[in-house]
C-alpha cells in the first residue's frame, strides 16, 4: 500500500539527526573544509547517534536490523549539515556493511563487535579506482587465488582515512566478479600513500592513494557473499546524501533571495528567479522519492532493487550538479566566494559522480 | 511506513484497464488520430458498460468517508495513468465524469451532486466538460469576462460570453444529455472574487458549440468552442451553497483552485501513461534492432542511447511517484497544492522531453506516421499546456515554495 | 579577416528570397499541409527565383558558381516562409548538385542543362534508408560491379516526388564508400511505392519509399567523385533551413507574447517569457553563425569543412527542436491548435534529425 | 561578405600570446590557486615589459582613427581568449588596463585620458579596477548609494561609501600607482540620472582597501573591498565633460552601460579560453585513454562521451563566434547592446556547461586537484555572475529584442 510517510521511529531519527546536522556539523563544516581537518570531537558526537549500531543486529553488538530506508533517511540529514561530516562519521561502516551484507558468520562475529565498540574508529574500504571509466563491477584491481591465500594486485584512490585504518575491505575482481576482502593494517605490500590525496571538495578529510603490491590475504578474509548489495548500499547512500546537500543549498539559496532587494523587490520575487526555485524543489523531490523507492526495494529485496538503486544515483548526480549550481548563481558575487556555504556545496555537488564507495546505509 | 507496493485493490483494477488499453484502445489510435472529430464509440460503450456492471456511475474518485484508508484518487491516477498509456486521446472521451463533474463534486451541495452527477449512471454514455478558457484569456482565470446575471423574476441566470478549449464539450453538448460547468463572474469589477461555477445542460437554449478545433494531437478528443447567449438557468445551478450568491469574496475561486489539486496529478498522470507507453515502445523497437540498454554502467561506458534511456527511466520514474505521492496526500486529506502542481510541472516537462527524445532516437521511424512514437509526441504536447501551462504551475510552486501571495510573485 | 555581414549581392538575395517566403510560401503553408499537397505554380515561381541555377556554371546552362554560403543564406529564407515549400523548390538541386560535385564531365554536360531549363521538374535523390541508425556513411543500399554495370540492391525512404522523378540518383555503398547511382525512371528493379509515405509533418509533399530489387546500370551512371561534399551540402542545407524555421517560431511567438494579454500585462513582459525569448534568439543566432562558418569552410575548401557542417547540423537539430517548442509553450493552447502554424513549425522542427539528404545547397 | 578567416594582424599577435599563456600561464595556474592571495610577478612582469617593447600602453582596444578597417576589439577578444586558455585568474592580473580604464576610455575627456591612461606606459606595470558593486546590491547598479559631494570652497569632490567585489583593487591601489574608477551618486533621490564615475587613485587618503575575498576559483586575481571615508579627489577627476555634474539626465548611467557594450564581450572572450582549454584537456586526457571522438556519425551510433564532447564543440564553436560577431561590430561602429549581451549569456552558459561535463567524464581524475580540470571548473563559474549575471544579461537581451524599457520589462 502506497505511503509516502516515515514511520514515527524514522520521524524521530530524521528529528536527531537534522538537529545535529544543523546544529553542529553545518557549523563546523567551513572550518573544517578551510583547515583541512575534521574535528574529531564532533565525528564521535555523530557515531554516539548509533546510525550505524542500529544496522547491526544484538547478536554482533548492535541494537537493530539494517534498513536500508532508514539509512537513507539519516545519510540525507547528515549531509543536509555536511557532507564531509557524513561521511567521516560513516566511514566505519564502509567496512561494517560490507561484512554483514556479504562476509561469513565468523566474519561478522569477529568484526562488528569490534567496529561499533565505543568509540569512532577509522575502519574503512577501498573501491574506488584512479580510471576516469571507473566501473565497480569491473575492477582492475585483482585477487588470484594461490594456495588457500588470495593475492591482491591494483591501484586504489579516495579511501578515506586509509592511513589511520585498523583495517580496510579492499574490493578486487575475482574471476570476473567483484569481491570484497579484509586487508589488516600494514599488511605486506600494502602501500597507502602518506601524502593525502587532493580533491575539489572534501578537503576536510584525509583521503589516501593505497597500492596493493601482491598484498596476500587468507582465504578466510574473501567475503563470500555477492558484491550487490554492498554497491546497492553505496549508491543509495550516495544519492541519499545528493539529496541533503541539494537541500540545503536550495534552502540557503532561498533564504537569502527572499531577504535580498533588486530592483526594488525581493529577489526572490523575480519570475526567473523563483521559476528555478521551483523546478530545484521539484527535482530534489523527485530524486528523492526514486531514491526512497530504491532503499524500499532493497529492504524489501526486490529482483530489481539494483537497478533502483543505479537508476537513483544517476539522476541524483545530474540534480546535485543543478542545484548546487544555481545556488551559486542566485546568490551571485556572493555565491562566488567562500564566506557563504553554497560554492562549498557545488564543489561537493559535481562530486557526486565519483562518490560510490565513500558512503554505505 | 513508507512503502512503494501498489495496494492490491488498484493492482486488480489495473490489469483490467490494462487489457482494455490493449485491446480497445491500441488498435484504433491511429485510426482515430486521422479521423479527427470521429468519435470512439466502441470505446466509450465499453467502459460505460464495464462502469455499470461495476456499480460505479464514474471513475471518478469519490467514495464516501468509510472507515480505514482511502484510494479514491490513487486508484483514478492509476487508472488515468493506463488509460492514457493505451491512448491519450481516446481516454480523453471516457464518459462519465471528467473536469465538469470533478467540479461539481469539489463545490456541489449533496443536493446538486445528486442532480448533475446521477445520469453518469444511467443507461447511455453522458459526458461533461469544464468551460474555464476565453479567447482573451489563457490561464489568467482571474480575468474571466462571461457574465452571469440573476433575473429576479424568473429566478434565472442569465450567462452571456465565449469559452474556447473545452475538453469533450462536443460530447458533453451535443452527443449526450451531459453538461457543462461555465465559470462566469456575477460582478465584473470584483475580478476573482466575482467568480462562480455555472452548470449549463445539454440542450439549453442560448448555448451553443460553435466551433471544433483541429489540434496538433489528442485528435480522437473534441475540443469546442462554446457560446452562450443569453443563456437561461435555473437559479439553483449555481454550485455551491446559497451563500455564494451574495457574499464578495473569492472562497468560490478558491473552490476552482481546490479543483485544480485534484486534477492536476491526473493530468499528470496522463502524462506519464503516456511517456510510458513511449519508453516500452521505444525500449522494445530498439531491442527488435539489437539494442538493449546496460543498467548499472558508468555512464563513460554507455552509448548515447543508453544514457538517454536511462535518463528517461529517472525522469519517468520519479515523475511518477511525485504524481502518486499528490494523489496519496489528497486521499489522506493533506493539503497538497504545492504536491499537485510539482507533479504537474514535472509530468508536462518529462513527457515532452521523453517523446521528443524518442522521435530523435528512432530516426526516420519515429518522424514516421507508421509507428506510434510520432502521434505520442504531437500528444504529449497538451500536457504542459492545459490544466495550468508548465509556466503557471511553476509559479504556483513557486509561492508556496517562498510562501508568497499572488500578488507578490506575478 | 572576420565579418558577419553578407554582400550586398547576398543581401539582395536575401531580400529576394525572404519576401517570396513571407508573402507566397508561408500564406500556402496551412492549406498545402492540411490538403496534403504543395501548389505547382507556388513551386514553379520559387524554382524562377533561379537559386540552383546560380550555382551551376554557363557551361551547362546556368549563370554562377555555386556558393555553399549563397544557398545557405537563401535556403534559411526559404525555410523562412516553410519548409515543404522550401524542400520541394529545392528537390531538384537534390539531383543536380551531386553531379555538380561528384559527377564527371560528361555527366554535367548531359544532365544539368536539363535540370534547369525552364520550368521546374521533379529530379530526385534517394539517400535515407528505413533505419533508426541510419548513417549515410555506412549505407545498407549496395553497388556491385558486374560487367561495366552496377547493380544497385537496397531499400530507401523519404524520397521527394519519386514516383514522378524523371530520374533520381541513389547513394549506394560501393566498396566501403558511399557514391552517387544516376538511376533513370522506369529502371528494371525499380520499384517506387505508389502509395505516399506518411510522416509527422511535411504531409505537402509526396514522398515514396523506393526498392532497388538488383536494378542494374551502366558503369557511366557512376558518380565519380567523393560523397563527401555531397553529404557536406546536404546537411549544411538542414541546419540552414533549422535555422529559418526557428526564426520563424521565434518571431511569431514573440509577435503573439507582444499582442496577448495575461495577468494585466503582455504575454512577453513576464519575465519567465522574456528569458525564453532571450535563450531562443541567443540560439538561433549562435547556430546560424555555426552554419555559416561551415558554408564559407566549403566555399573555401578548409580541411574541416566536414566536421564544421556536421557541427552544424548537430546543433541544428537540437535548436530546431528547442525553439519550436517554445512557440508552441509561449502560445499555450493557442499553439496546440492547428490555426496557428507554430503546431506545424514544432512537427517540422523535430524532422531535421531525420531530414538529412532533403535538401542541398 | 561573411569571412571567417582570423586577420593575419590578429593571428600573429594571438601566437606571441599563446607562448605566454603556455610558458608563463599553465606552469604557476596550480600553485597560484593554491597559494590564493600571492601576486603572479613574473607573468606580470613580463606581460608589462612585453607591451612597452611593442609600444602598446595595454592590450586596450582604442588605437585611433586610422583609415581601413578597425580590429581593436577582435585582436583584443582574440588576446583575452588565449590569456583566459592559459589561466583564468592570473589572466586577470594582466597590468595596463582593465574595466577602470575602459570607463576612462568609454567616457573621459582626452585630458582625463592622457592623465589617467599614461601611467601603463611607465616603468612599473600598474592595474586600475572598477568599482560598482556595493554589499547591499548586485546587479542592480542603478541603487548605487556611494555619495559624492562637491566642496565647492576646495572644488574636490568628497566621496563616501562601501564597494565591494572590486577585480584587481588591491594591484590598483596597494600594488602599484594605479587607480579605481568609482561610480556614486552626486543626487541619491534622482536613481540612475545621478550617477557618475570618478577617479580615485592610489594613496588618495580615505580610500582603503578593508577586505580581501577568498575564492571559488580565480584565485589568482585579488577582489577586495574598498571603503571610501571622506574621500577626497580633485574636482577634474569626475570623469567626462563639465557639464555632467550639472545635467539631470542618465546620460552618464548610459556611459556605464556602453562600457558594458564593450566589456561584455571581452569578458565572453574569458569564458570562451577557459572552455576551450577545457575540451582540449578533456579530449587530450581521453585520447591518451584510447577514447577518440568520431565525427560524423549519427547520433544513435555515438557513445555517451562523444554525444558530451560533439555538443560540447558545437557550444564553444557558436559561442565563439557570437563573441567575434559582437567585437566585430564594436569595430565597425556598429551598435551592439544586444549581440553583447546575447554573448555573454552564451560563453556564461557554455564554459559552466563545458566545465562541469568534463569533471564528470573523467571521473576520479576530473574531481582531482592533480589535474586543471576541477580548477577551470571553479575558475569557470565566475563567468556567468560578473559583468552583469546570466539573469541580467537575459534581460538585456530579451528588452533588445521585445522593444521593452527597463520599465516595461523588470
Amino acid at each position: 500500500m502506497y505511503s509516502f510517510e516515515p514511520s514515527d521511529e524514522q520521524k524521530l531519527l530524521i528529528e536527531t539527526a537534522r538537529r545535529f546536522a544543523t546544529d553542529e556539523l553545518r557549523k563546523a563544516a567551513h572550518e573544517a573544509e578551510e583547515k583541512k581537518e575534521f574535528p574529531l570531537p564532533l565525528i564521535n558526537k555523530g557515531w554516539e547517534l548509533g546510525i550505524l549500531h542500529a544496522s547491526i543486529p544484538e547478536a554482533y553488538g548492535g541494537f537493530g536490523e539494517r534498513s536500508a530506508l532508514t539509512g537513507a533517511l539519516a545519510a540525507e540529514e547528515f549531509a543536509y549539515g555536511d557532507l564531509a561530516g557524513a561521511f567521516a562519521i560513516g566511514t566505519p561502516s564502509l567496512f561494517a556493511l560490507p561484512i554483514l551484507l556479504a562476509g561469513s558468520e565468523e566474519q561478522k562475529k569477529q568484526h562488528l563487535p569490534a567496529v561499533i565498540a565505543a568509540e569512532w574508529k577509522p575502519y574503512t574500504a577501498a573501491l574506488v579506482e584512479p580510471a576516469f571509466d571507473f566501473d565497480p563491477n569491473d575492477l582492475k584491481t585483482t585477487a588470484k587465488a594461490e594456495g588457500s591465500d588470495y593475492i591482491l594486485t591494483g591501484e586504489k584512490t579516495l579511501v578515506p582515512f586509509a592511513a589511520q585504518a585498523e583495517m580496510m575491505i579492499v574490493f578486487a575482481k575475482l574471476e570476473n566478479e567483484t569481491k570484497g576482502f579484509i586487508v589488516p593494517k600494514g599488511a605486506a605490500g600494502l602501500q597507502v600513500q602518506e601524502e593525502r590525496e587532493k580533491w575539489m571538495g572534501l578537503n576536510a578529510l584525509p583521503f589516501h592513494r593505497v597500492k596493493l603490491d601482491g598484498v596476500k590475504v587468507p582465504a578466510s578474509n574473501l567475503l563470500p557473499g555477492d558484491f550487490a548489495p554492498v554497491l546497492d548500499a553505496s549508491r543509495l547512500a550516495v544519492a541519499a546524501m545528493a539529496v541533503g546537500v541539494a537541500k540545503a543549498a536550495f534552502e540557503y539559496s532561498r533564504d537569502y533571495a527572499k531577504e535580498r532587494d533588486v530592483f526594488g523587490v525581493k529577489v526572490a520575487q523575480k519570475q526567473a528567479i523563483a521559476f528555478m526555485f521551483a523546478e530545484m524543489a521539484t527535482e530534489i523531490e523527485a530524486i528523492r522519492l526514486l531514491a526512497w523507492e530504491a532503499a524500499w526495494a532493497i529492504d524489501n529485496k526486490k529482483e530489481d532493487a539494483s537497478q533502483k538503486a543505479y537508476l537513483a544515483l544517476t539522476g541524483a548526480i545530474d540534480m546535485a550538479m543543478m542545484v548546487t549550481d544555481r545556488a551559486v548563481q542566485i546568490l551571485g558575487g556572493h555565491g562566488y566566494i567562500r564566506d557563504h556555504p553554497v560554492e562549498l556545496w557545488m564543489r561537493n555537488g559535481r562530486g557526486f559522480a565519483t562518490f560510490t564507495g565513500l558512503a554505505m546505509v | 511506513m513508507i512503502d512503494f507496493e501498489i495496494p492490491e485493490k488498484i493492482a486488480g483494477i489495473r490489469n483490467v484497464v490494462e487489457t482494455v488499453a490493449v485491446n480497445m484502445m491500441r488498435p484504433v489510435s491511429r485510426y482515430f488520430d486521422e479521423h479527427e472529430h470521429e468519435i470512439p464509440w466502441d470505446y466509450i460503450n465499453f467502459m460505460h458498460t464495464a462502469t455499470r456492471a461495476m456499480g460505479g456511475s464514474s471513475m471518478a474518485a469519490s467514495e464516501g468517508k468509510k472507515e480505514g484508508p482511502r484510494f479514491g484518487f490513487q486508484r483514478l491516477a492509476v487508472m488515468v495513468e493506463m488509460l492514457s498509456w493505451g491512448d491519450a486521446g481516446i481516454y480523453l472521451d471516457t464518459p462519465g465524469g471528467m473536469l465538469g463533474s470533478a467540479a461539481v463534486s469539489a463545490t456541489g451541495t449533496p443536493e446538486q451532486k445528486e442532480r448533475f452527477l446521477a445520469r453518469f449512471r444511467g443507461e447511455k454514455p453522458t459526458f461533461d466538460a469544464m468551460c474555464m478558457t476565453e479567447p482573451h484569456c489563457g490561464s489568467d482565470t482571474a480575468s474571466i469576462r462571461t457574465t452571469a446575471v440573476l433575473d429576479k423574476e424568473k429566478n434565472e441566470w442569465v450567462l452571456n460570453g465565449e469559452k474556447i478549449f473545452v475538453t469533450a464539450g462536443h460530447k458533453a453538448l451535443l452527443d449526450s444529455e451531459g453538461f457543462i460547468v461555465v465559470w462566469a463572474t456575477i460582478d465584473p469589477s470584483a475580478g476573482r472574487a466575482g467568480m462562480r461555477p455555472f452548470v449549463v445542460e445539454a440542450g439549453t437554449p442560448g448555448c451553443q458549440v460553435t466551433n471544433m478545433e483541429y489540434k496538433m494531437g489528442i485528435r480522437a478528443s473534441d475540443t469546442v468552442t462554446v457560446v452562450l447567449q443569453d443563456c437561461r438557468i435555473p437559479f439553483e445551478n449555481i454550485l455551491g451553497s446559497p451563500e455564494v450568491i451574495t457574499e464578495k469574496s473569492s472562497t468560490s475561486f478558491k473552490g476552482a483552485m481546490a479543483t485544480f489539486d485534484a486534477t492536476r496529478p491526473i493530468v499528470a498522470a496522463q502524462a506519464i501513461g503516456l511517456a510510458r507507453a513511449t519508453l516500452e515502445l521505444l525500449k522494445e523497437m530498439l531491442a527488435e534492432r539489437g539494442v538493449t540498454i546496460r543498467y548499472g554502467l558508468p555512464r563513460q561506458k554507455l552509448t548515447s542511447i543508453e544514457k538517454d534511456v536511462i535518463d528517461m527511466e529517472i525522469m519517468l520514474r520519479s515523475a511518477w511517484w511525485l504524481v502518486l505521492k499528490a494523489v496519496w496526500m489528497m486521499d489522506n486529506g493533506k493539503p497538497n497544492a504545492l504536491e499537485s502542481s510539482m507533479a504537474k510541472v514535472r509530468a508536462g516537462d518529462v513527457v515532452n522531453r521523453i517523446t521528443q527524445k524518442a522521435v530523435e532516437i528512432m530516426g526516420p521511424l519515429g518522424y514516421s506516421r507508421e509507428y506510434l512514437l510520432e502521434k505520442w509526441f504531437r500528444d504529449a504536447k497538451i500536457s504542459d499546456i492545459y490544466e495550468g501551462t508548465g509556466q503557471i504551475n511553476r509559479l504556483v510552486v513557486a509561492r508556496q515554495l517562498l510562501g508568497y501571495r499572488s500578488s507578490e510573485l506575478r
